[in-house]
């Protein structure tokens, strides 16, 4: 009982902060919502169970990248966008027909009333498993990916610096 | 000795490809915590970057001079206190020094001495206070500054038993001082005199060798020496950009001649905020020595010499200066045969210092920009007048 | 003990220059100024690095009463009218011999009150200038940044000038001994 | 994993005591942090507000509540152009997270036992990671506040807040790795079971390496100075919270001074022993929970410690001026990152060689530890230092 | 090389010792109550205030011996007016510099404590909100009327009318006088008695020349007077 209730109130949460999140014009108050929207998400896997994914999605996607979006945002120039202006576009219909099938295919399993996956029952969430799992049968994956997110950031930092070089001379081609 | 600029440098703006950045003007005061007063910096940012900024003050000013070109000689002395609020004596002395110019006033032997005495605990007041200050502006929470005024708060006990007043003494006199300082001053400011040094001792170990400290004013605002001596630099920060030039020695008004004390001056070219306030650490060492040597010293007899009843200069000119805390402290009286000055002028060290702020500031952190204003040591009071 | 810079060397180097001896004050011709001062600052002789007070001086058209010896012998009392003018003082002193002052005075009329800025050979008049031109309204040429200092930017009139006289509401503050006083024990007004 | 449902008398019980103890514990250390300011710079602090209505002063101890009812009393005032809605949330949304992680910390009031349903929350597996990712949100609220107010000052404080918390969660991170490696768990209670079985880690060399990273972490991500820098009183007023008032400020306050008990207690966790001390006896079996002389001994164990790190914080703010910046962020990303990476390294090795179970083997790294940790860290300084160094003045007679 | 922080740590080995010291020596702890204390002796200075119990007599006259306040008018004997020293000259009028004093003169004189008449202030303020202490009116009043006073619980209400003080408030005894600055008083009796002896030993030896004199003149007269009159005979 208890669950449901709070599966509810996240969900709408959620939800709220996604719409919010596309409607507003005012970017720091949509980036804000996006927020809130990621809240309600990790609220969600805290319902499942997989309270490190929920402990994840709050560090990385409210902490990292909810701050690098509002870094972004400090470099544009107009933040306060006009909340009155309608902010649909002509393709609007497309976009519900898109929108509506998709969910549409997300509930069908509901529909058909087929069994759930049986792999969602065999996951352990514990931490350790998943340590486990990342360090023993995905390790070069990982390994890949830590190598690549260096090469980023490496590749970052180069293009940061580069602004601080004089400026070269234009040389006539 | 290479021409100095006439202007400051301006601070080239990186333009970045693509991105367009704008700079931010910030205000900094009149009623900011550590513009030291009513002081307003107009400051411009790229970032954290000072690009450009622009002192603008004023809103303290009372036209000190056109007021004692209306009074008489004697009824400035009391104004004189409250440019430099902190320096009252110094102040005075100034004063006085410029009107004993116009008459040729002989100033009795004890009043010298009292009068050395009290400029010299007046600089160790201002210094400690100041560097006090200093240390607040860079971020401490006022611990450094209470510990100054736990023992400015000694010496001001000092000037209320000599001159009923703790700030505005109002104690010097053209010809000597008001009165004789009471029975047992002395003895009293020999024992305050004699336990500074501890003080001082704690104070650096607090301060001198500090990580963040070091860190914070090594480097910052430096202030070149050809820059410092074209700019009319005086006083420690004179000093602390590799000038030897003090007016105590080069002038020897009073009777600094009898005393026996050093300068501080660093060698280096670089004259930055550590400089400053280790200059001015250093000078209080010097100080006390000086009132070691004035307490040892002083005789008894007058404390004021024959001065006229009515004080009526004849037409001259004078110009009187003193090395007061914060640099040089100049009177400039011109007499015209009247009880009142012609014309009243006050050379003000806090105001002169400020021509090189914008210098110092340029391309330094916003952070920095507090600390370079508190090593300069302005006042207010004198800065408007 | 500082030495004051003997004034006659220069005296003969530029023509125009004069001394002032009652004043103790050499009187720059305004168009030299610059000229004479560099050369000040510059000559091995003088070395007059430091600029150290710079301030303005303004004198009325005044009546003097002198005692004057005619040519009988006798002294009679002779009334002569001294003409206006605005005098603008440099106190320099050299760093480098730790000598000084010289008082360098750059004359001008009360009217159009113009001369020469030394902003270029000292920093240290640049403030100082600034304040001269604010409260004195003398106009400093060549000046980098020649703006009001103490006053606000709106302010009229140059309050150190001797003929200035206050406006009538200039930052009024009731004392008690004003009539507003009585009105306010009258209850009228509630200040 | 026991799923009993989690009934309401449960939620209450865990959350509504952790509340007011803190909120009382919070009004305590304003009290305590200004008696102690105020002899440090030889002052005499507030010793006034006592019992109202009669002259009993109490050491001033009713100042907290006379400051509370002060804030409450007074007008709030919201500049004209700011955003009035996140200028709203955002003092709010500081308290929050602050007050959520105080769950994290493995605290044995004696009143947890009666919980029925689901696991205490230090017990969670990922206790120490939900930790850190609630932490974070304070930067939002700070970023927040500094936009949503509308002055140049706030902005600025507010963009200091996000890049020093931003940089300064690396080595706090960093630094609880090591202590997550040592047990191979991020369970807050296995961690201070562990350390009540081994060792505290403070006392060993990594560990305090890491220790001194954290707390010098902790002070950053906190605005303690000297790392004060997003509310730099001499530089930018008040920053972020420069246009704040009345309780809207007293939310900040409040958020800032529990979110220092909650980091002050995740480093008593995770170095100084949580509740371990003389009459304790930790047994994770139970839910993590001790057995002790006495009720609450163990709780008490652990809020002084928590008192101990905070009379530090005290005390440095008593003694030392504000870094600049560039500094700071040089200090994070020049000296302390590269340190508590290797420091990882160095209790890597140490890790393996303790399980050698050899007494020498273990003296032996630690020395070579403590050697190469305290070398790397001078070495660091020195570099960072460049020329700063006291100098030498000359007089002239 | 140095231990790392060691600037650091010594600092906060000073504050430390602060700390403690704070505790243990009175001295470290400038911060005093300087409006409640005992009566008794006034301290020296500032530093020197007595802590003890029952300090709650409001005492709000002076701070120590030296301080100075605001200027106040001297009388000597019992009725103020009667024997105020003041004569209405009108000097400190005129030579104070933020001209904060405003006096009116009497119409006609009266006996002063000495018995001689003399003009007396019919209005005498001070508006304190001007006034800056600086004591130029004492020093240049020729009679000792106008002295400092020290009492600093000056705060009223009213910020015209309270902060102008008229002859009522401002005449103080010399009793007081010599209760708030004992040094300084006695000093000042002490200058004004020696000027009334030398004074009178002027007087009298004038007054003895002048005898003389006018005995020598008699006898000259007198001798000129019985020439006179033995030539009339």
């Amino acid at each position: 009982m208890n669950e449901v209730v709070a599966f509810w109130i996240l969900s709408v949460i959620a939800v709220f902060g996604a719409l919010v999140a596309v409607r507003k014009r005012n970017l720091i108050h949509g980036v804000f919502a996006l927020l809130v929207f990621f809240a309600g998400l990790s609220g969600l896997f805290l319902l499942l169970l997989a309270e490190f994914i929920a402990a994840v999605q709050v560090l990385v996607y409210i902490g990292a990248v909810g701050i690098l979006l509002l870094f972004a945002i400090m470099l544009t120039e107009r933040v306060t966008g006009d909340d009155d202006r309608r902010v649909t576009s002509r393709g609007w219909f497309w976009g519900l027909v898109v929108t509506a099938a998709v969910f549409v295919v997300l509930l069908l399993p509901a529909i058909q009333q087929l069994p759930p996956p049986k792999a969602a029952q065999t996951i352990d969430p514990s931490v350790k498993e998943l340590g486990h799992k990342l360090m023993n049968p995905y390790v070069v994956t990982l390994e890949v990916l830590a190598l690549l997110l260096t090469a980023a950031l490496i590749g970052a930092v180069t293009a940061a610096q580069g602004v601080r070089m004089p400026k070269e001379e234009d040389s006539p081609e | 000795m290479s021409s100095p600029t006439a202007t400051a440098p301006n601070y080239e703006l990186i333009q970045q490809d693509g991105l367009e950045t704008s700079l931010l003007e910030v205000s900094m005061g009149p009623h900011h915590p550590s513009t030291h007063g009513v002081f307003r910096m107009d400051v411009k940012l790229d970032g954290e970057t000072v690009v450009d900024l622009q002192p603008v003050f004023g809103y303290l000013h009372r036209n000190h001079e056109k007021l004692a070109e209306n009074m008489s000689y004697l009824a400035s002395m009391p104004f004189t206190d409250r440019l430099d609020y902190f320096n009252s004596m110094t102040n005075n002395w100034a004063y006085a020094l410029a009107a004993e110019k116009l008459v040729e006033i002989e100033v009795p032997e004890r009043a010298e001495y009292l009068r050395v005495i009290m400029a010299e605990l007046t600089r160790l007041v201002n210094h400690i206070s100041l560097v006090g200050f200093f240390i607040n502006d860079l971020g401490a929470l006022g611990t450094p500054l209470l510990y100054a005024f736990r023992e400015r708060e000694k010496i001001m006990d000092l000037f209320e038993q000599a001159s009923g007043a703790r700030m505005m003494c109002n104690y010097f006199r053209f010809g000597g001082l008001r009165n004789d300082v009471p029975e047992g001053w002395l003895d009293r400011t020999r024992e305050v005199v004699d336990r500074f040094p501890d003080f001082l001792d704690e104070y650096e170990k607090l301060l001198c060798e500090n990580e963040i400290i070091l860190s914070r004013t090594q480097g910052v605002g430096c202030l070149s020496r050809d820059l410092a001596i074209s700019a009319g630099i005086t006083g420690p920060m004179l000093r602390a950009s590799g000038v030897n030039y003090d007016i105590r020695k080069v002038d020897q008004y009073g009777i600094y001649n009898r005393f026996k004390f050093r300068v501080p001056y660093t060698d280096d070219d670089v004259g930055d905020c550590y400089d400053r306030f280790m200059i001015r650490m250093l000078e209080m060492r010097e100080s006390i020595e000086i009132l070691k040597q004035a307490l040892r010293d002083i005789p008894g007899g007058d404390i004021i010499g024959k001065a006229p009843k009515i004080f009526k200069p004849k037409p001259a000119e004078a110009y009187a200066r003193v090395e007061g805390p914060k640099g040089e402290l100049g009177f400039y009286l011109i007499a015209d045969g009247t009880p009142k000055p012609y014309r009243y002028r006050v050379r003000p060290p806090s105001l002169i210092n400020l021509t090189v702020l914008r210098d110092m500031c340029l391309s330094q952190k916003i952070a920095d920009a507090v600390v370079i204003l508190g090593s300069i040591d302005i006042v207010l009071g004198e800065v408007d007048r | 003990m500082s030495h004051t810079v003997g004034h006659e060397p220069i005296l003969g180097k530029f023509p125009g220059l004069e001394w002032d001896e009652e004043a103790g004050a050499l009187v720059v011709p305004a168009a030299q100024a610059a000229k004479i001062a560099t050369w000040l600052r510059d000559n091995d002789a003088f070395l007059l690095d430091y600029c150290s007070n710079v301030t303005g001086v303004d004198y009325l058209e005044r009546e003097i009463k002198e005692k004057v010896t005619n040519e009988a012998g006798k002294t009679e009392t002779v009334i002569r009218i001294e003409p206006s003018r605005m005098d603008i003082v440099y106190h320099l002193y050299s760093m480098q011999k730790q000598t000084g002052p010289l008082v360098l005075k750059q004359r001008t009329n009360r009217e159009q009150p113009e001369v020469e800025s030394l902003t270029p050979v000292w920093r240290s008049c640049e403030l100082q200038e600034r304040e001269v031109y604010d409260l004195f309204g003398v106009n400093f040429m060549g000046h980098p940044d020649q703006r009001r200092i103490l006053m606000w930017d709106e302010f009229e009139g140059h309050p150190m000038r001797k003929d200035y006289t206050e406006p009538f509401d200039y930052e009024w503050e009731p004392t008690p001994h004003d009539e507003v006083l009585e009105r306010h024990q009258r209850g009228k007004v509630i200040v | 994993m026991s799923l009993e449902p989690l009934t309401l008398t449960d939620i209450l019980i865990a959350t509504v005591p952790l509340m007011l103890i803190f909120a009382t514990l919070f009004a305590f250390t304003t009290w305590l942090e200004r008696k102690a300011l105020a002899r440090i710079q030889n002052r005499i602090g507030p010793n006034k507000v006592g019992i109202p209505c009669t002259r009993i002063g109490l050491f001033g101890l009713g100042q907290p509540a006379a400051d509370g009812i002060k804030m409450i009393f007074k007008e709030d005032i919201v500049p004209r152009g700011a955003d009035r809605l996140f200028h709203l949330l955002a003092p709010i949304l500081a308290l929050i997270p602050a007050m959520l992680v105080l769950c994290f910390l493995p605290l044995n009031f004696p009143w947890i036992k009666n919980i029925q349903g689901l696991v205490k929350p230090f017990m969670l597996d990922g206790a120490v990671i939900f930790f850190f990712a609630i932490t974070g949100l304070n930067t939002l609220a700070v970023f927040m506040a500094g936009w949503a107010s509308r002055n140049k000052y706030s902005l600025l404080g507010g963009i200091r807040a996000v890049a020093q918390m931003v940089s300064y969660e690396i080595p706090l991170v960093l630094s609880a790795v090591i202590v997550v490696m040592m047990v191979g768990s991020l369970n807050a209670a296995e961690i201070v079971k562990e350390q009540a079985d081994e060792y505290w880690f403070i006392l060993s060399p990594w560990g305090f390496t890491a220790f001194v990273i954290f707390f010098i972490a902790a002070l950053a991500e906190t605005n303690r100075s000297p790392f004060d820098l997003p509310e730099a009183e001499s530089e930018i007023i008040a920053g972020y919270f420069t246009e704040y008032s009345g309780f809207k400020f007293a939310l900040f306050f409040l958020g800032e001074y529990i979110a220092m008990f909650a980091i002050s207690g995740l480093a008593v966790t995770l170095f100084l022993g949580g509740g371990d001390g003389p009459g304790v006896t930790m047994n994770p079996e139970d839910q993590g929970l001790a057995t002790e002389a006495f009720p609450g001994l163990s709780a008490v164990w652990f809020l002084a410690k928590i008192f101990a790190l905070i009379a530090v914080m005290i005390w440095l703010r008593g003694t030392l001026p504000r870094l600049r910046v560039d500094q700071l962020m040089g200090f994070a990303w020049k000296f302390m990152l590269p340190l508590s990476i290797l420091n990882i390294l160095v209790a890597g090795f140490a890790w393996h060689a303790e399980q050698l179970d050899n007494t020498i083997i273990t003296v032996i790294t630690w020395v070579i530890s403590f050697a190469v940790l305290y070398g790397a860290a001078s070495g660091l300084n020195q570099l960072n230092r460049g020329k700063v160094r006291p100098r030498e003045y000359k007089y002239a007679e | 090389m140095t231990l790392l922080g060691s600037g650091i740590f010594k600092g906060m080995a000073v504050t430390f010792r602060n700390f403690v010291g704070s505790y243990f020596h009175r001295e470290r702890l400038p911060t005093n109550d300087y409006s409640w204390r005992t009566e008794g002796s006034l301290p020296q200075h500032a530093g020197d205030y007595p802590k003890e119990e029952g300090e709650q007599l409001r005492d709000t006259t002076t701070v120590t011996n030296y301080s100075r306040n605001f200027p106040m008018l001297l009388h000597d004997g019992s009725e103020p007016m009667d024997t105020i020293r003041c004569v209405a000259c009108q000097i400190c009028e005129r030579s104070c510099p933020p001209q904060c004093i405003y006096i009116e003169k009497s119409t006609e004189k009266k006996e002063d404590s000495s018995g001689k008449m003399q003009f007396y202030p019919a209005t005498f303020d001070i508006d304190v909100s001007v006034c800056m202490s600086c004591q130029i009116c004492v020093e240049v009043c020729p009679f000792d009327a106008i002295v400092m006073n020290s009492q600093f619980e000056l705060s009223t209400p009213n910020r015209f009318g309270g902060l102008l003080l008229h002859q009522g408030d401002l005449l103080k005894s010399n009793d007081y006088y010599h209760k708030i600055h004992p040094e300084e008083a006695a000093a000042r009796d002490k200058r004004i008695a020696d000027e009334k002896t030398a004074k009178e030993a002027k007087k009298k030896a004038a007054a003895e020349a002048a005898k003389k004199k006018a005995e020598a003149k008699a006898g000259a007269e007198t001798e000129a007077g019985d020439e006179k009159k033995e030539v009339a005979e």
